[in-house]
């Protein structure tokens, strides 16, 4: 029989001022095994922590509940203070009676009850409890970072700093995402490629950074500080080591006119390309698709004119396996579809969005940076920007969001505008202007104040190419009018969403994802860097809508998570795992197929079976790869596999209990 | 705000509209092409309602104007639908006094001899519109 | 005549060596009850019968007469094969230590108290599997494809029924077991080491007829555990004393795991994962979604 | 709560709700102070996986009045396929309990993901007010 | 195939000109048209308050006949699609609704929605195809250079009509490109013509009319097809000489070459 220590948290009036603690203690000490009951109105304070390490010491408690907050919340908090004495951690259990009882009830009697229910299964449980002991599993110090914007490679950089060998990810032929894009950035206007390019350099340098471009995750294995993971790198049909980088090849292509993905479909590109002039690496890649070698057999000017010899057309795709770690997922944002957004009239050539836009106003993008209608090549005379695109709109074709960008960017692209050229008139429509941040609302001031933009609260509700001109039905809110008016050119702030790969790459690292594709963290607030799979970091904006300096902060907040996992040498493991009892198992295998982790193999086995000896083929447990789901558990018919920490005796103590 | 009386809560029911979720983004009122000839704007019907202003919104001239095109409930990102809370506010009205002076069958058969081409749908239409 | 050949075939085998034992079934104490019997020597085999009483599925002795050295010669039944493919399937038996004479089976006849036939056994109206799924060697006239009542009538019969009159019948059913544990033996998918129900780690191992509930219990728990594994051999529903209609549960987890998850027979093959050990993302529907339409 | 006849009635329902979504649905419900009646008691398993169709049975003979499973949604498991498999297992076990002649509104699989506090204390409120309108559960029960 | 027929209002009175064009156009796509015996008016316009049942049931009544022998249920007006549509979503999809009307009709098998309503240019891209269709065209209408009106009815709201995209529809031009002509996509073809409001505030109406077919013949058409009476009507109201304003009907039984044969089938009288 246990003696069981049960302590009971006021939370000040948290707990308190719905449930009546008195009553709760006074019928813990009448539950079978208890003998010890306490309250505190600060359970997990250091006094409180105290308390229950004291009776525990005193009372000589073998097993502990504490009637508190979540588990989610102060598990680890109390585990730890019981594992300062005697008794071993996973004696202790704790009774949600903070938010599951006493912050979602209202009647103090209703909520006193369940306060009294939720204590005693969890000293039914404790009574099955046993000591658990955690194990011990190598950590691979090496990391592996899945996307090369801002995002991945300052995160990468940092954690190569630390002196941990880092391989990133790219999907594209060059790192650089979505900032390398970029013309200027806010609220400063400094030059986007100015402040990344020198980042993607020394990232190119860095002695422990590996980047492998035009590649994808393959397949992931293991688990936090034993991934194995294999990379494809597509085949490039360019070899890596022997291409100078010349450019001669791009320049003799014949296919000139695939849009370009770089330049948003403004700009063309050749069939064999670098993404932009600062790529990085500086390696052209033959797109098979619009290749006429690829396409007809003929052709293969590239290959004639390259005088390093790299161009490789029987090039295949490279599998590199390596073991990690920990991996970072920083696979970043795009611009959503606006193919459902007919009012808008995007199918117009003069309808952009602000990424597109970005292009257009960037000195090395299609137009040189000269600002004109692609129609007609004609300078505007105005220009409209429509903002929340798509971004808090509940319509299936749309994001409930907010895209948390485009206020600012749209600020600096009517500034950049203005400034560029003051005669243009500049309206923008606006259902809020969001403005948090250093200087931001400075910024979107002087859009008003110093360049006369207009802005107008209101939407629009409908576009019309006219052929010469666009025209826009609109609504000024604050004067009550509707607005019919001619435009030269529109540019539409885009909601924004997570790429489509990442909802396979997590599956592959079993991260979590929310209903809009953002990765999901292991705590908004206190763990706002982690998966909530162990060893599984998330960077930039594939968590949410982030802006560059966000995304920086963030990532160096990664990487110092990071390293701190790979400078450790073991890991400890959670012992709450699948448990067999050899006798039972008849050696069915329905365990091993539904086991998630391939944790599981069967075995010829020795089993000593009343006295006899007897070799079995019976289910063996690799309990570094268990990740204690128990879905082996309800497979076997038998009882023979069990769950420690959530065994079939506690959690059916625990229905008994709660059904008393 | 949002004031709840014995004519908003009807509205409410009626049009099965949530006046909270409205952001007043204004897309209503920009995709209307009847804006002009309205007094009450469709961003406004739902302030009315918030206000609890449903005599005010029965008893304006937009509930006539409103075509129900549907444009506004086409493109209302918060799923509000403008034109159901206004046809509520119609419903209202004729319920109460219904337009008869408006058009009677009576009228009919003159209408038809003015333009023997009026449809019957236009017909039925105005009598659903108009006549309790 | 077929078990004639059976036995010459048997003996020949014996007295080659190509197997140490062969498993059949021997006259009982009425001419209407044969019983499962291992044969170790020619002159055992003069006792072989097989008629339309060898109802017995022979394929879950094989789980014990396989763990020993030699090789078991067994006669098998074209449903019967379902359950040794079943097995196979679970690593319970081993198919090397097996050879497998299929023989034809015209169905089996259904003894009453006083030993009198009584017509076919129920899971022989219904029966759809005519042709063997494994087998070394075939014995016997290929069978004549009986057109059997839909097995699922019973069930559908069932589904039809309000929720109350639906409980008043099993109420009725279960109440009448007492627990003699013959359904979990006969049945080849009731192959655990030791039955959950005499286990101590559930706090479920359960004493005779305490309580409706404990009836309730072990059926639905039992029907449950073997879902997706059971082949709807029928033995539950033919060995039960109290003639309860057992095999009502388990097709209604077969019908619906067909209606579900697909088509699917075990022990047709032995590589097709069981339909509670897969999975389809996309088409598995929720519960809620197919709670009895209408 | 809806007028009930049978007014004194006190559901009781159990809860079995996934560590990694549904329990950190239920804390969310807390922390965002949604409420929902005090009749759902959650037994925290660490993946709906691991439900076990004993456990609901074993409710239902030590007396609750209604079961309600909780997971995380398909796609989202953290174990990343365990919902699937109980989804199988609790559609099948639920059908099974219906032709049992258990009324299927005693029984209820819902996905709530930790991001939804707001589901899991409406889908709380709906499934009490489903067993109270059902009344007590005596056909599992076991009365001795 | 064949379907239930519900004309609607319009078309069996003053338009039945096109009524007829339209039957005698499916027969040849091998559609048959059943008439749905005993239907009322849907009332032209969806009721769209959720408290009332009564303006429901005309269209619950004929949705229940078309279920009862199994067909989709086709009309060829915009208003009728719409009303009928919608009621049936309401029957489907909304509890109170499907419930309130199922108790007031006393019948021995509840509606729950299950008849598929289509306007015909739907049974014509999905029982037929616009590739198939194609194939039937006698007199291909080369050269020529039309524009479809949508209006409003059938596009809006998209949740519940699933017509086509509700911004940039285009199965129009499609069955317009089948028949050999040229279709003409204008940003006006989704804007409302002014609805029943024509009755009395004529000028309004026009102003209206005016503005779409402006941006039609600013965009090249030379003829505007439309799938609704009252929008045919409307469009009507402003005489325009190079743009002409017809039925969808008429196009197709014109591309499909077919003739005449009585006094009583060729009588243009309505649309011309």
């Amino acid at each position: 029989m246990q003696k069981i220590g049960v302590f009971v948290c006021h939370c000040g009036t948290n707990i308190a001022g719905t449930v009546n603690i008195d009553e709760v203690v006074e019928n813990a000490k009448h539950e079978p095994g208890v003998k010890y009951v306490a309250e505190y109105p600060y359970m997990c304070s250091e006094a409180g922590q105290s308390m229950v390490q004291k009776a525990i010491d005193e009372h000589d408690l073998s097993g502990i509940v504490i009637s508190a907050c979540s588990p989610r919340m102060h598990e680890t908090t109390f585990r730890r203070a019981a594992a300062r004495t005697k008794l071993n951690p996973f004696m202790l259990e704790m009774a949600n009676i903070r938010e599951q009882c006493s912050w979602v009830h209202k009647d103090k009697e209703e909520a006193t009850n369940k306060a009294h229910a939720l204590t005693r299964a969890a000293i039914a449980k404790v009574h099955h409890n046993t000591p658990l002991f955690p194990g011990e599993s190598p950590v691979t110090k090496r990391a592996l970072v899945i996307g090369g914007g801002i995002a991945g490679v300052s995160c990468a950089l940092d954690i190569a700093e630390a002196g941990f060998v880092v391989d990133i990810v790219e999907s594209t032929p060059s790192i650089g995402g979505k900032m390398a894009q970029l013309d200027k950035t806010f609220p400063t206007l400094d030059c986007s490629a100015c402040i990344l390019t020198p980042k993607m350099v020394d990232a190119q340098f860095h002695e422990n950074i590996n980047i492998h471009t035009y590649s994808e995750i393959e397949s992931v294995e293991g688990f936090v500080g034993d991934f194995t993971i294999t990379i494809r790198k597509k085949a490039r049909s360019v070899d890596m080591k022997k291409c100078t980088g010349c450019g001669a090849c791009y320049d003799k292509c014949p296919i000139k006119k695939i849009p370009g993905e770089f330049d948003e479909g403004l700009g063309m590109r050749t069939a064999i390309y670098t993404p932009f002039a600062q790529a990085i690496p500086n390696v052209p890649v033959i797109d098979r698709e619009h290749c006429l070698k690829f396409k007809t057999g003929k052709c293969g000017l590239c290959e004639t004119v390259c005088a390093p010899d790299a161009i490789d057309f029987e090039q295949e795709d490279e599998l590199i396996t390596e073991k990690y770690g920990a991996v970072i997922i920083a696979t970043g944002i795009t611009p959503i579809s606006l193919d459902k957004f007919g009012e808008y009239a995007y199918t117009s050539p003069d309808v952009i969005t602000s990424l597109e836009f970005e292009r257009m106003t960037n000195a090395a993008g299609p137009t040189k940076g000269e600002l004109i209608r692609i129609s007609d090549k004609k300078k505007p005379k105005s220009i409209t920007f429509i903002q929340c695109v798509g971004s808090r709109d509940v319509a299936v074709r749309s994001k409930t969001y907010c895209s948390k960008i485009c206020c600012m960017y749209t600020a600096k692209h009517a500034m950049l505008v203005k400034d560029k050229y003051p005669d243009i008139e500049v309206n923008v429509f606006y259902i809020d202007v969001r403005t948090p941040g250093k200087n931001f609302d400075e910024f979107y001031r002087r859009a008003v104040e110093e360049y006369g933009v207009n802005y107008i609260k209101g939407q629009v509700g409908k576009v019309v190419d006219n052929g010469d001109s666009l025209w826009i039905q609109a609504v000024d809110m604050l004067d009550n009018k509707q607005i019919k008016t001619k435009t030269d050119l529109i540019v539409l702030a885009t909601a924004i969403e997570p790429v489509k790969s990442v909802r396979n790459i997590a599956g592959m690292l079993s991260a979590s994802i929310d209903t809009n594709n953002f990765m999901t963290e292991a705590h908004p607030k206190l763990k706002p860097v982690e998966s909530p799979t162990a060893g599984v970091f998330l960077a930039g904006a594939c968590q949410g809508p982030k802006d560059i300096p966000e995304t920086v902060a963030g990532a160096g907040a990664t990487a110092a998570k990071v390293i701190g996992l790979l400078a450790k040498d073991k890991l400890i493991t959670n012992p709450c795992i699948a448990d067999l009892d050899p006798y039972y198992c008849n050696g069915c295998s329905a365990c091993e197929k539904v086991c998630p982790y391939g944790a599981i193999s069967y075995e010829d086995t020795e089993i000593n079976d009343h006295g006899k000896k007897a070799i079995r083929r019976i289910a063996v447990i690799n309990k570094a790869l268990c990740q204690g789901c128990g879905a082996c558990v309800v497979t076997c018919p038998s009882g023979a596999m069990d769950l420690l920490g959530f065994s079939n005796r506690q959690i059916t103590a625990e229905v008994d209990a709660i059904c008393r | 705000m949002h004031i709840q009386n014995d004519y908003a809560d009807q509205i409410r029911l009626i049009s099965g509209s949530q006046d909270l979720k409205c952001m007043k983004c204004g897309r209503c009122s920009a995709s209307c092409p009847q804006y002009e000839e309205m007094d009450v704007r469709p961003h406004q019907f739902v302030s009315y309602l918030q206000r609890g202003d449903i005599d005010a919104l029965m008893d304006c001239e937009s509930i006539w104007k409103c075509l129900s095109c549907f444009a506004c409930v086409e493109r209302c990102p918060r799923d509000v639908k403008p034109a159901r809370l206004i046809e509520a506010a119609r419903l209202l009205r004729i319920r109460r006094q219904s337009d008869d002076e408006f058009i009677t069958p009576e009228q009919v058969p003159a209408l038809l001899e003015l333009d023997p081409d009026i449809p019957q749908q236009l017909l039925a239409s105005v009598f659903r519109k108009y006549v309790k | 005549m077929i078990q004639k050949q059976m036995q010459e075939r048997a003996k020949q085998m014996l007295s080659l060596g190509e197997v140490t034992c062969v498993l059949g079934w021997k006259k009982g104490d009425f001419s209407t009850n044969p019983q499962p019997a291992v044969f170790e020597s020619e002159k055992d085999l003069e006792d072989l019968v097989y008629d339309k009483y060898c109802a017995a599925n022979l394929s879950k002795y094989l789980v014990e007469l396989t763990k020993k050295e030699g090789k078991v010669l067994v006669f098998l039944k074209p449903c019967d094969t379902y359950s040794f493919n079943q097995l196979l399937k679970e690593n319970l038996i081993k198919k090397e230590r097996s050879y497998i004479i299929g023989i034809g089976c015209e169905g089996n006849m259904q003894v009453d108290d006083d030993m009198q036939e009584i017509g076919l056994l129920e899971k022989c109206q219904t029966c759809t599997k005519t042709a063997h799924m494994v087998f070394d060697e075939l014995i016997g006239e290929e069978l004549t494809v009986r057109q059997g009542d839909d097995p699922f009538e019973g069930v559908l019969n069932l589904e039809q029924m309000s929720s109350d009159e639906r409980y008043g019948f099993w109420r009725e059913e279960l109440s009448k077991c007492i627990r003699c544990n013959a359904c979990r033996n006969v049945c080849p998918a009731c192959n655990c080491r030791k039955c959950v129900f005499d286990n101590n780690k559930y706090d479920t191992a359960q004493k005779v007829n305490a309580s409706s509930f404990e009836e309730q219990m072990f059926h639905i728990i039992r029907a449950y555990h073997v879902a997706g594994r059971c082949t709807d051999c029928g033995e539950c529903s033919r060995v039960c004393p109290q003639l309860i209609d057992l095999h009502l549960l388990n097709r209604k987890f077969i019908k619906d795991i067909n209606e579900f998850y697909g088509e699917f027979q075990a022990g047709a093959d032995t590589d097709t994962p069981s339909p509670l050990t897969d999975f389809n993302i996309d088409t598995d529907p929720e519960p809620g979604s197919v709670h009895k339409r209408g | 709560m809806p007028l009930n006849p049978n007014s004194s009635f006190t559901p009781l329902i159990v809860a079995f709700c996934c560590n990694w979504c549904s329990y950190a649905g239920a804390d969310l419900a807390g922390t965002s102070r949604l409420n929902y009646p005090a009749q759902i008691k959650i037994i925290k398993v660490p993946c709906s996986c691991r439900i076990d169709p004993m456990f609901v049975l074993r409710a239902f003979q030590k007396g609750a009045d209604g079961v309600i499973l909780c997971g995380c949604h398909p796609g989202d498991c953290h174990y990343s396929t365990g919902n699937y498999y109980a989804r199988r297992r609790i559609t099948l076990f639920f059908s099974m309990l219906e032709y049992l002649g258990i009324e299927k509104e005693r029984t209820h699989l819902e996905w709530v993901s930790a991001a939804e506090g707001n589901k899991f204390a409406s889908t709380m409120r709906k499934f009490t007010e489903q067993i109270h309108a059902l009344g007590k559960n005596e056909r599992l029960e076991d009365i001795r | 195939m064949v379907f239930s027929y519900y004309p609607g209002c319009t078309l069996k009175t003053q338009a039945k000109e096109l009524d007829r064009l339209a039957r005698n156009s499916a027969k040849v796509l091998g559609i048959i048209l059943e008439e749905v015996e005993d239907w009322q008016c849907c009332g032209a316009v969806y009721p769209l308050g959720t408290d009332e049942i009564a303006t429901k049931l005309a269209s619950v009544r004929v949705l229940k006949e078309a279920a009862k022998k199994g067909q989709p249920l086709v009309t060829l007006c915009a208003a009728c699609t719409h009303v009928i549509k919608r009621v049936n979503d309401d029957m489907k999809n909304n509890g109170d609704i499907r419930r309130k009307v199922n108790k007031y009709m006393e019948e021995e098998a509840d509606y729950k929605g299950e008849t598929e309503v289509l306007h015909l240019i739907e049974v014509i891209n999905k029982y037929i195809g616009f590739d198939k269709l194609k194939e039937y065209v006698k007199n291909p209408l080369t050269g020529r250079k039309i524009g479809a009106y949508y209006g409003c009815m059938l596009l809006r709201p998209s949740s519940v009509m699933a017509f086509d995209d509700p911004e940039n529809p285009t199965i129009f031009e499609k069955f317009i490109k089948a028949l050999g002509a040229d279709p003409v996509i204008y940003p006006y073809r989704n804007e409302c013509c002014g609805g029943y409001i024509s009755l009395k505030e004529k000028d309004r109406v026009k102003e209206m009319v005016a503005t779409i077919k402006e941006n039609a013949k600013h965009n090249g058409a030379e003829q505007l097809i439309t799938a609704c009476p009252l929008c045919l009507y409307n469009l009507k109201q402003i005489s325009c000489r190079d743009l002409n304003i017809d039925y969808l009907t008429e196009i197709l039984a014109e591309a499909l070459g077919i003739t005449y044969n009585s006094e009583e089938e060729v009588s243009y009288a309505y649309s011309k």
